[in-house]
């Protein structure tokens, strides 16, 4: 058993034009940077892209957006301090945006990598949001219905990583990543440090290794925040 | 707009944050709301919860110190205090939508008199984000408003009926502007007013709300410290 | 902040006749014997009890069967080495059984616990567990729509606890621990070793103490194997 | 009932064992199931589940050796692997239920050749008890049933429609006996006879078998060590 690739190119190898693809993060909190980049140097198509927010600068999601991959954005919060590579695109109908409610949408993820294909939430009941959606009402109180959200790939950024896949996360950087790694068809993570299997503390597993599909070591990852304080741009 | 005697913005939050007991697990929205926590009372903990799953985190870092694997929900660098927690997104939302939070605060664009919300969208212009403001007000045991009375150019926040587009359905359950405490009774669609600035009359104060402001016994006047 | 009690049986206080218990623990394994016991000594009756099984010889939750408390049990597996003491009210009808399936009884737990008051499980359909439940197709595939659960109380063990309620579990003694810890009113943890705050790395908490009401410390707890082996009794 | 030339448990795990891929995540049902883990074959390392929230784990501990807050699903004591991890039972059955698990191998009462599974209760007399069986069969990749061919009393197990109460519905896709390896067609509710022990006629395997067992191509020798 040994789930590691050597390069971040090799970890994202087979993601093709049309794939839908969760990105792990809030803001650049935990988003996987060296994947997507491998991602953009890659160059897939009509992506549908899964994440809690649509980009910020020119680098990350951002970047995929500027590079014309992305065809639809499916997230909660589609702005950010320099969201202008997806604001344009959305504004002139270059890009598509379903936006949800970001617990639904957490909700939606966890569902899809739990089996469940549809659930009842009170969230967005009564608003343009919850539009269109079936409703039900239980013990006296309405709820709107919601399906599973699933993905062909997941990139997500873990802190420790073991050759079975085993993760854990730094700090807040967590967020969506435990969630998007149950919910694709093929899990690709980026660790900061890996370990030798016995390395993680099976108590301390954040995301267990059935999960997860790919591992690529990147020490020293880049933060989005940084690299927008410096004004980067990729490539 | 300027009205005799209102409160900033400081003072709004310190009054809300007269509001929360010890021990109380308190969700604050970007921006405004998040003012509350510098005015947390003496001998009183409660403990902030933001969506992108941190509960006990504190004051912001020195400049320079920020680790930005460490942020709220405003995407602000934080800090934490001893006794905080990490946790994903699905477990920091089953908080919300489960109930464990005993108060969300939020910002408006509109209140009305049956409690709806508008806080997301001003119409359908520009590009929607929507957040977790509408898993809060679903969620939280109590959620509160913070708002100036007005609109800059002087229109009421308070009304009868939301024109923006609706964050929740019957959900808020006490205001605090710059103006006046007022709660919400939901199932009667009523603004009951608590306290009110003591420079105002209560004629303008109704002049200046969308809806009927209804009276239970005594208004209290709503005085607040200098910030 | 401090959610600590002195004893278990001020931990265990106000859980009157009728009320919806949740038990932590699958077999001996997490289960809260302690907690149990000063359940059995303040003596409320006509309990529902959610566990995933139904006790094992003559202490924890069979005693508290065998003490005539449990009206109802909400279970996956109620049989055991020694299930005399259900079985043989099962049997003659002194006690109520909702069998539900192990892993339906984990999510309609944790749906209570989210906020979720209804989802869709492809578990039981056309079964005679799934009968008489409302029943929907998504993407041409038949399921069953299932409920929340919650409880008045949660009875739980945990490992490490801090003054906050922060918990971490013991190996495979998790299970149901954390799940039935977020689903209940009133959830009561007893931990085996009580540290201050700051005492678990906040990366490290399994159950966040927003989920949690009391804590009491039982240190050494009993093991309900260990006791069965011994032929132990309660009281 | 003793047929010529049948398998033993032993055996028809150790059948069961062979298909068992590298690195494939395994459930393997409380009981005779069990037995499937001690075949494991040389330079292949599959990965056990347990329901009740452990992935990785292996044998039993010596004797005295039980660490009781470490059991598995039939609450036995066992040991883990390197690289083994903890979860709750809501993760746990999201492994299930999501379709993580690559096989999952159950005993059986009855197996139809529509590919649905009896095998959790008899009849409506004494108390039932479902544990994790309905999740398991409609949740992993593939579900495999190791069973004798026929009852104690010499009935077959392999039938046209189960009268037993249902754990699963066209849920089965291959099933191990002690007398043949059979897939079930669930699509055209065909079995599909791929081997049988050599000293078995065709009729008789038919005879002892509820279904029509259909043969695609040629049917193998299923040929065992001593064990």
């Amino acid at each position: 058993m040994n789930k590691r690739h050597a390069t971040t190119a090799e970890a994202v190898a087979g993601i093709s034009d049309g794939a839908t693809v969760m990105i792990g993060g809030f803001g650049g909190s935990g988003a996987p940077i060296e994947l997507i980049h491998a991602l953009i140097d890659a160059g897939p198509k009509n992506l549908t892209v899964v994440n809690n927010n649509a980009g910020n600068g020119h680098v990350g999601l951002a970047a995929m957006i500027e590079h014309g991959m992305v065809a639809k954005l499916i997230c909660s919060f589609p702005k950010s301090k320099d969201p202008k590579a997806f604001t344009e695109r959305y504004l002139d109908g270059r890009i598509e945006l379903e936006l949800v409610p970001q617990g639904t949408l957490a909700e939606r993820i966890r569902a899809g990598g739990a089996g469940i294909p549809a659930f009842y939430t009170p969230t967005a009941y009564g608003t343009e949001l919850g539009e269109k959606k079936p409703t039900a009402e239980f013990d006296g109180k309405p709820y709107v219905q919601e399906r599973w959200l699933k993905a062909d790939f997941a990139l997500i950024k873990a802190e420790l990583g073991d050759p079975y896949g085993n993760l854990t996360y730094r700090l807040a950087a967590r967020n969506f990543n435990p969630l998007m790694a149950t919910a694709a068809a093929v899990t690709i993570a980026q660790v900061s440090h890996l370990v030798e299997a016995g390395g993680i503390d099976p108590e301390a597993v954040v995301t267990p290794g059935i999960f997860v599909n790919r591992l690529v070591e990147v020490s020293d990852p880049q933060q989005e925040e940084i690299l927008n304080q410096a004004e980067a741009r990729y490539p | 707009m300027s009205i005799q005697g209102q409160l900033n913005q400081e003072q709004i939050a310190w009054r809300a944050a007269q509001d929360i007991e010890d021990g109380a697990y308190v969700n604050l929205g970007i921006g405004f709301p998040e003012k509350v926590a510098a005015y947390t009372i003496e001998g009183r903990e409660p403990i902030f919860h933001t969506e992108n799953g941190v509960l006990g985190f504190g004051r912001a870092p020195e400049k320079g110190k920020e680790d930005w694997d460490l942020i709220n929900a405003g995407k602000k660098a934080i800090t934490l205090k001893p006794g905080a927690a990490f946790f994903d997104h699905a477990t920091s939302f089953a908080m919300i939508r489960g109930g464990h939070l005993d108060v969300a605060i939020l910002g408006a664009l509109q209140v009305a008199s049956n409690g709806d919300l508008a806080n997301w969208r001003v119409g359908d212009k520009g590009v929607p984000a929507v957040g977790g403001a509408m898993d809060l007000v679903n969620g939280a045991k109590r959620v509160a408003v913070l708002t100036d009375h007005v609109t800059k150019d002087g229109k009421p926040k308070l009304v009868e009926a939301c024109t923006f587009p609706l964050t929740g359905v019957g959900c808020v359950t006490r205001v605090y502007t710059s103006l006046a405490v007022i709660d919400v009774d939901v199932a009667g669609a009523r603004f009951v007013l608590l306290e009110k600035v003591p420079d105002i009359s209560m004629d303008d104060l109704q002049s200046l709300t969308g809806a009927k402001l209804h009276v239970e016994g005594s208004v209290a006047d709503l005085t607040v410290p200098e910030l």
